[in-house]
C-alpha cells in the first residue's frame, strides 16, 4: 500500500495533467475543484450514495459519513444537486479512492442537453488522448441507458434479471426472460444486434439513431472499433443516456469512460483513469 | 490470440471428457499432454491451467480474457466476470451433511462460507461457520460442528467418513466466464471460441 | 462518561433485572437476548435505520456500518425481519446506547396480533412496576398512528406539517391547514379533543373504538390519568397501532414506553428505560 | 406549580411591556421587582430567569415545563421541545449585513451558525461561516467577513458600525415552548397559563 | 500600526482603572469616549472591543497582534497564542459554590465545562458536567446541579442566590496575548506596547 | 453474528450472575459498575493500551479513541490510575467484546497487598464454582511474573526471547540461550521444574514461597492438579505477581484467570468468561 | 487419550518415512493403511488428517491437543499456539524465483503474503503482493508477477516451468505444536508422545 | 467545508505545482509520490505519531489506524525509517489535511548532512518564491532545537516549563525558572537575545555559529529581517537541529516552514503551505 514512487514519469504525469487543464480551458471549459473528503448526513443519503458506500474508503465524524471522492462525476452531480453553478464546461484532475486504492482521475463535464456540443467535447477528449495521453484508444464500447427500460418494461427491476443482465448471461437470460428474443441477440456478433433490435423493437428507432450518432463522432475521432453493448445498466441511477468507455491497444480496462446523465439538468462527462 | 483459464482437477477431467466425446481432438490432446505444465497452447488458445479459486481472479484482472470453473466457486467469491453460459459437464451439488439427522443445524464447517450464509440466511435461521479449508467432513465426525456444507459428487466421501446427506442444495456446472472488457474487445475471438465448443 | 458506581443500589438494580425476567418467565415469556453490536450491510439500510443512525453510536468496519443497541423493540423488529421465531411472547433486559450515553432497557414483547393478549401483557407490565418498580404511574399519555393518516390524508407527509405535529405547534398548523379543524382542537383539554374527533371525522369511529379499549385497560390496571395525544407521529415506521408513554409522579419523562408494531405480522411490545 | 424558563435581557423586557399593557400586574410587579434573582414566583407560578440559549436545555430536560424565548435561538439550536404559541412579542428579524454591496458574499460572521448555513442552503450558494460569540459587527467592520449574519430590531447597531442591512431573512418573535411529556401532564396548568396571557 | 484585542465588560473596567491609576491619560480618554463603538484608535494603536470569549480567537488568528483577556478564558479555552505576560489587573477567582456542604458533588453546572472537568480530574474524582451559557448559579438554587464552578469576584453574586464557595479553586488575572507569528513580525511595536504598559 | 437465544438457559446464566454479585456481596464486596464503551486521548495511550488495541472493537469519535471493554480488570485498572476510590473489594458482572464477540464476565477485585486476603477472595471463587457455577474447576496453572526476570535478567526484553518463552519452544529456547538452564528445564514434567529451579537460582527462593503458598491454597480448595507454568509472561504489565489459570474437566480453555496486579496500589483480581 | 493434527500431503509423507526409519511401527502402518480415512486411531492416539493450513486451527480451538505442520504455515498464520519443537523432518525452504533476473522484484505473487511482506519488509523495499492460492509459478511465467515467493523442495517445479530460484530464503521444517492450555492439563500425555517420538 | 472553486486563479495554482516540480527537477531533485491516506499499526506508532493524531483525520480499518497525510515531511520521515532510498534530494506536491481541513503543500528535501547542500536548497526555495510564489518573503524567523536542552538540561522536559516556553510566557517562566537568565533574555529585542546567549551561555558558541551560518544564506537571499527565536520547541522529535519560518509582507502565518531532521540520517526540508 506504501508506494514511494520517484522517478522522471511522475513530472511527465503532472505536465499531463497540467496540459490537460491548459487543453480544455483554452477551449472554454471552467477548472474546478472539490474537497476530497465528501460527508454525508445519514438521513439525506441516496438509494445511489448508499450502493457505492462499500466501495469506498469510509469513516463516521460528528454524526456524519465521510468518504474520499470515488468519481469526479459522482461528486459533481451531488453538488450540482445543492447548489447552482454558472460554468457551462468543466474540467478537472485529482486523485480518487477506490477500495483503499489511489489513483488519478482527468475529465470534463458539458453542463447542456445539447448532443452536439457534448459530442464536440468528446471529440476533443479524443483528440487530446491522441495527441498527448497514450494515443488514440483502438476501441469503443457504447450503450444507451433509455434501451433495456424500453424492450424489457418493468421486468428491468428483477434482481435476477439484473443480475444475469449485467453477466452478459446468455444462460441465465434464457431461463429467465423464456422467449423473449434479448437472451437470443446475445449469442450474435455485437454488430449485427443493432440491427437485429430495430426490427424486433421499432419504438426504440429514436433511441438507436441517437446511438449512430455518437457511433459517428466516435468513428470521426479516428477509433476503428466501436461496439454497442445492449445489455448495459448504469452503475449510477443518474446516467440516463449514452454511454461509453474507450479502450487502448490490447488492454482490457478502459482507458476513458463517461455519458449523459442529469443532475437537475441534462449533463455529460467522461473521466480518463490513470 | 486468446488466453483461457482453467481449473484443475476434477472440473479439468471432467472437461477433457467432454473434448474427447464431442470430437476436439487437438485441444484435448494437447491438455491430455500437460503432465505437470501450467500453459498449455493449442490452435491459437492459450490455456492457463490454475487452481478453480484463482481462475475468477485471472479473468477479472484480464490475464485470461476467458475462464472455465465451477458455479460453487462464482457462488462463493462473487467475481466482478462475465458469467456467458452454463457449460455441459462439471456436474454436481452442494449438500449439507451430517452424522445425525438434527432439527436445527447451528454450527457449519465448510470451504463455502458465502455461499453457507446465503442458504441459512434463506431459509431465515441463524448459524455460527466455521471456515475450514479441507477435509471438511471432519468437522463433523469429531464433533466440530453439528453439519457441513459442501460439494457432492458420488457421495463416496461422505461414505466413507459416515456422514449423509441431510439437505440436497443448489446443483453445481461449470460456466465460462469472461472478462468484462474482454467480452468486446475480443469478441470475435470469444465467439469463436463458443462456437468451436458448443458445436463439438 | 466514565462513571464508577458502588453502591447497594447496584444489587437492586441487578436483583430488580432478574425477578423482571423471572416474572414474565413466569407467565409464558420466552427470555431472549441479541447482541449489543449490530451490523449493517449499507445497502440494506432502511429509512427507519438511517433515521435512526444520529443518534446512536456508530462506526464503519470492514465495509460494513456498525451501531451500539438503541432500543430492544428496535433491535427485534430487526431480527423478526430477518429470521422466524418460535416464541409467542417474549422478555429481555440489557444496556442500550442513545448518543454514547449507556442506559439499561427492560421490556417485553407480545407476537400476536391479539388485542386481549396485548392487553394482558400491558396489564403484567404495570403490576409488575406497582410492585416491585418504583410504584405504579401515575399518568399515561395513548396516542393511535392510524389517526392522524385519516384526518389529515396525504398532507400527512409534507415536512412543515410534520414538523408542527410533532411540536403541537397550534400556530403554525393554523397557517399550515387553515380551515382544518385539527389546529384548534389542540386548544381543547385533551379529554374534548376525542370527542371532537368523533363528530369531525366519523370514519375513525374504529380506530377511537380501539382507543378506549385501551384506555380502559390502562384505567383497570390503576393508572389514574390517561391522556389521548392525537397529533402523535411514530418515532420508526413499524409503529403502526396504538402506542402509550407511562409517567411516574411529577416525573417528565416517561419510565415505560411502547405499543402496536408490524414486523412480518403484528406486535406488541413494551420497554421501561432507567 | 409550574415553573417556566424566561430569556432574560431584551426577550424580557418586552414581555414586561406586554404584560403591562395586557393587565397582568401581579406578574409584571413580580418580574419587574426582581432585580439580580434568578427565581421569582409569583401566583403559583415560578419564573426562572435565564440565559436566552439555555431556555430550551431547561425545557428540554424537564426543569421548567414551559418556557418563553425567540425563536432565533429554537431556529439555531433546534430543541426537543413542543413549540406551542408564536407571542405577540420579542418582534424583530434576522438580516444579513455589509459594509459595501457586494455580488457574492463569501466568508460571513455570525453567532448563528446553523441558520446561516440554512440560508446559504437554501439559496444554494457555498460560504464559509466564522463562529463569534459577541461584536459580530466588528467582523464586517475590520474585514474579517465579507458581510454579518445577526438579529436587527431597530438597526442602530448596524449604522453605528457604518454596516447596512443588504438581506432581510426570516422574521423573529417570541415563541411559548413546553416540555415533551409535561405537555401532557400538567396540561391543566399549560392550558390554564395559555389562557391566562391570550385573555390578557 | 498595532492591533490589540481587549475584553469587553469586567476586564474592560478594570483596565481602565489600571490605565487611570498609571498615567495613560489617552488610551484611557478614547476607550472611555468609546459608547458602543467596537473599534477605537488611540496613538497608532487599534483597540478592537470584543467579548472575552472571542479575544482568543482575533489574536490566534491575526486579526489581533495583541489580546487581553482574562486567564479563565484561556484556561478554559487553550488558544494556540502566546501567554506574554500576567498583567496587574482583573482579579477574581474561580470558586466551588454549591447551597449545602455535600461530601461529593457528582453534579457540576458551569460556563467552565473544561476547567471543571481539569478540577475533578486533578482530585481523582468522577463528576457529571452541564454546560451553561449564563446564570449558572440558577443551577444550584433549583437543584439541576449539586453545585456549581464560576468566577468569583465580590461573592455577591453567590451571595444574593443563597450560595456560598466551597472550595476557593485558581486565581485569575488579565492576560497578554499575542499572535504566535506576530510575536516575531511585529517584535517591535510589541516590545514598546509592553514598556508602555509596564512603566505607566 | 446475530444470534437470538431464547432459551431456558437464560434465566439461568441471569440468575448466576446475580447469585454470584449476592455471594460476594454477602462477603464484604462492593458491587462496580463501568462503562461499556471506553475512550482514550490519543496521546495519553499506554503501551498496554496500545497492545490491546487490535484485539478490540475500535472507533474514532471526536479525535478520541473509543473502544469496547475488553476485560473488566483492565478496565478496573485504568479506572484506579485516573481515580481514588474507597472500595476495598469489588464484585461485577457484564459483557466483554473480543475482536468483535460479544461474552460475558463474572469477576471480583481485592484493593489490598495483603496475600492472605487475596487468598481468602481466591477460595471464595473457588467455592462459589464449585456450588454453584459448573462443578469444582479440575487443574490450575499457576505462573509468577516475578520468576523470569530473575532468571533471565535483561534478555527478557529481547522480542525472540519473548516469543519463543511465550510458545514454550525448547528449539528456540536452546538457539537463543544456549548453555542457559532454562531450555532444559521445559523438557521436565511441570513438577519438577520448580525444584530444579530453586537449586539454580537460590536467589528467587522467596518467589517460589509465594507460589508454593498460593499452591496450597488452590489444593485446599479441592483443585487436583496444579501445574506451575515457569515460562509465563504477563499479557499487560501491571500484571506483576502471582496469576492463575483455572481449567474445568477436558476443557482447554480456563473458565476462570487472574492474578496480582499493580494500579497506584497491589491488588488481586479473577474474573470467570463465559 | 490425545488428538493430534497432522498436515497431509508431502508433510505426512515426510513423517510417515520418519516414523519407518524410527521404528514406530504400528503408528506407520495406521497412518499408512488410512487411505481417505481422515480419523486415525492407534494405541490410544487419535491423528486427524487435516489440511496444512488447518492445522494450527484444529490445535488451537483445542479441538487436537497436538499439532505437526510445517513451519511455513505457521510463518504465515501466526497461530497462538505453543511452538514446542522443531522436528526432524518436513525439510525445505521460502525462495524467491523468477524467469528473469531483475535489479528490483515489485509485484509479487504468492500464498504466503504475510510471509513476502515481512521478507520485503526485512530488506526495506515496497512491494505489490498478489494472492493466488495455487499454481503460484504460472503468475511469473506469464509475466502477471515479476517474481514468486513459495516452497521449495527439490527445484523441479520451478525449472519445468522455466523460473530459476534467485534468492533463497528461509528453511523450513516441521513443527510440534500444542494448544497453549492442553500444555498443562494434558501435559503427561504430551511428554510421552514427545519421548517416544524422539527415542524413535 | 464543501467548496467549489472554478476561476482563473486554479489554473495558476496548477501552472504554480507544476513550475516549482519542473524547477527543482531541473536542479537535481526527484520528483517524489506518497500516498494520500496513511495506515499505522497501533503497537507500532510512535510518541511523535500520537502526539499529532488529534490534529488528523482518523479512522480505524481492519483494525489499524488510518489518517490522512497532515504533512509531507512527517509522511518522509515515516517512510525513511522503513525504507531506503537513494535519492539524494526531492521535490514534492500535493494535498494534506489538518483537523478536516484540506490545503496544498509545496516542497522540497535534501538528504544530505552537508550543511552548504541544505543552504542552497534554501536559497533554491526563496528563490523560487520571490520569482514566482508571491515574491520575496520580508521576514524569516530562525531557531536551533540544539539550544534549549543546553541551556536548561533536563527542566527541558517538564511540562510546565514546556507550555511556558512555547508560550514565550515571560511571567510564567520566572515563576518557574526563579534566577535562571533565560525569562530575562525574552525581554530583550530577539536581536540582543543571541548575543546574550553567547556571553552567559559559552557553550552554545558552535550552535550559535550554526545559527549565524543560516541567518547568512537568509539574507544573502534578499530576506531583510531575520528574528532569531530561543524558545522555540520542536513539534515532532525528528526536527533536531536548525528551523526556519518564513513570512510575506504583514501576514502572521508563515508561507514556509521547515528544518533539519534525522530519519535514520540528517536531512533538511522545507515546505510551502498555500
Amino acid at each position: 500500500m506504501t508506494s514511494f514512487i520517484y522517478n522522471p514519469a511522475l513530472i511527465r504525469q503532472k505536465q499531463m495533467e497540467i496540459e490537460f487543464l491548459s487543453f480544455f480551458h483554452g477551449h472554454g471549459f471552467d477548472i474546478i475543484d472539490l474537497p476530497v473528503v465528501e460527508s454525508f448526513d445519514w438521513h439525506g443519503m441516496t438509494e445511489d450514495d448508499l450502493r457505492l458506500m462499500p466501495q469506498r474508503e469510509t469513516w463516521i465524524q460528528d454524526g456524519t459519513v465521510h468518504a474520499l471522492r470515488h468519481d469526479w462525476t459522482n461528486s459533481i452531480v451531488r453538488y450540482l444537486n445543492k447548489y447552482k453553478i454558472d460554468a457551462e464546461r468543466a474540467v478537472y484532475s485529482g486523485p480518487v479512492f477506490h477500495s483503499g486504492n489511489e489513483t488519478k482521475q482527468l475529465g470534463m463535464e458539458v453542463f447542456s442537453d445539447r448532443t452536439p456540443e457534448q459530442q464536440e467535447s468528446l471529440g476533443l477528449l479524443i483528440g487530446f488522448m491522441d495527441d498527448r495521453f497514450g494515443g488514440l484508444p483502438k476501441t469503443a464500447v457504447i450503450s444507451h441507458y433509455a434501451l433495456l427500460p424500453t424492450i424489457l418494461g418493468e421486468r428491468i427491476l428483477e434482481p435476477a434479471i439484473r443480475r444475469a443482465l449485467s453477466q452478459r448471461s446468455e444462460s441465465a437470460l434464457k431461463q429467465l426472460l423464456g422467449d423473449h428474443p434479448l437472451p437470443a441477440l446475445l449469442g450474435d456478433r455485437p454488430e449485427a444486434q443493432v440491427h437485429k433490435l430495430r426490427s424486433e423493437f421499432p419504438e426504440i428507432g429514436p433511441v438507436l439513431e441517437e446511438l449512430t450518432g455518437w457511433e459517428e463522432t466516435l468513428r470521426q475521432s479516428g477509433i476503428e472499433a466501436v461496439y454497442p453493448d445492449i445489455t448495459a445498466l448504469p452503475s449510477q441511477s443518474y446516467y440516463d443516456g449514452v454511454f461509453i468507455r474507450l479502450y487502448g491497444e490490447g488492454r482490457t480496462a478502459p482507458v476513458a469512460s463517461g455519458g449523459q446523465y442529469t443532475a437537475r439538468k441534462k449533463a455529460f462527462g467522461m473521466g480518463i483513469f490513470y | 490470440m486468446i488466453t483461457i483459464a482453467l481449473s484443475k482437477g476434477r472440473l479439468l477431467k471432467s472437461f477433457l471428457d467432454y473434448l474427447e466425446q464431442n470430437g476436439h481432438p487437438r485441444w484435448h490432446g494437447a491438455l491430455k499432454a500437460a503432465q505437470r505444465e501450467l500453459l498449455v497452447e493449442a490452435e491459437g488458445i492459450r490455456f492457463l491451467l490454475v487452481k478453480g479459486d484463482d481462475v475468477p481472479t485471472y479473468v477479472e484482472e484480464g490475464i485470461a480474457e476467458l475462464g472455465i470453473t465451477g458455479s460453487d466457486i462464482l457462488a462463493e467469491y462473487g467475481a466482478d466476470v462475465n458469467e456467458l453460459l452454463e457449460l455441459p459437464f462439471g456436474h454436481c451439488h452442494f449438500a449439507l451433511a451430517s452424522k445425525e439427522e438434527l432439527p436445527d443445524y447451528r454450527t457449519i464447517a465448510t470451504k463455502y462460507v458465502n455461499y453457507s450464509r446465503s442458504v441459512f440466511d434463506r431459509s431465515e435461521k441463524p448459524v455460527k461457520i466455521i471456515k475450514l479449508n479441507g477435509s471438511v467432513e471432519l468437522a463433523a465426525v469429531i464433533g466440530m460442528a453439528d453439519a457441513i456444507v459442501d460439494i457432492v459428487q458420488s457421495g463416496d466421501t461422505l461414505r466413507m467418513n459416515g456422514l449423509e446427506e441431510r439437505v440436497r442444495l443448489d446443483p453445481i456446472n461449470a460456466r465460462l466466464i469472461a472478462n468484462k472488457h474482454a467480452f468486446f474487445t475480443k469478441s470475435a475471438e470469444i465467439r469463436a471460441f463458443i462456437n468451436e465448443l458448443r458445436v463439438g
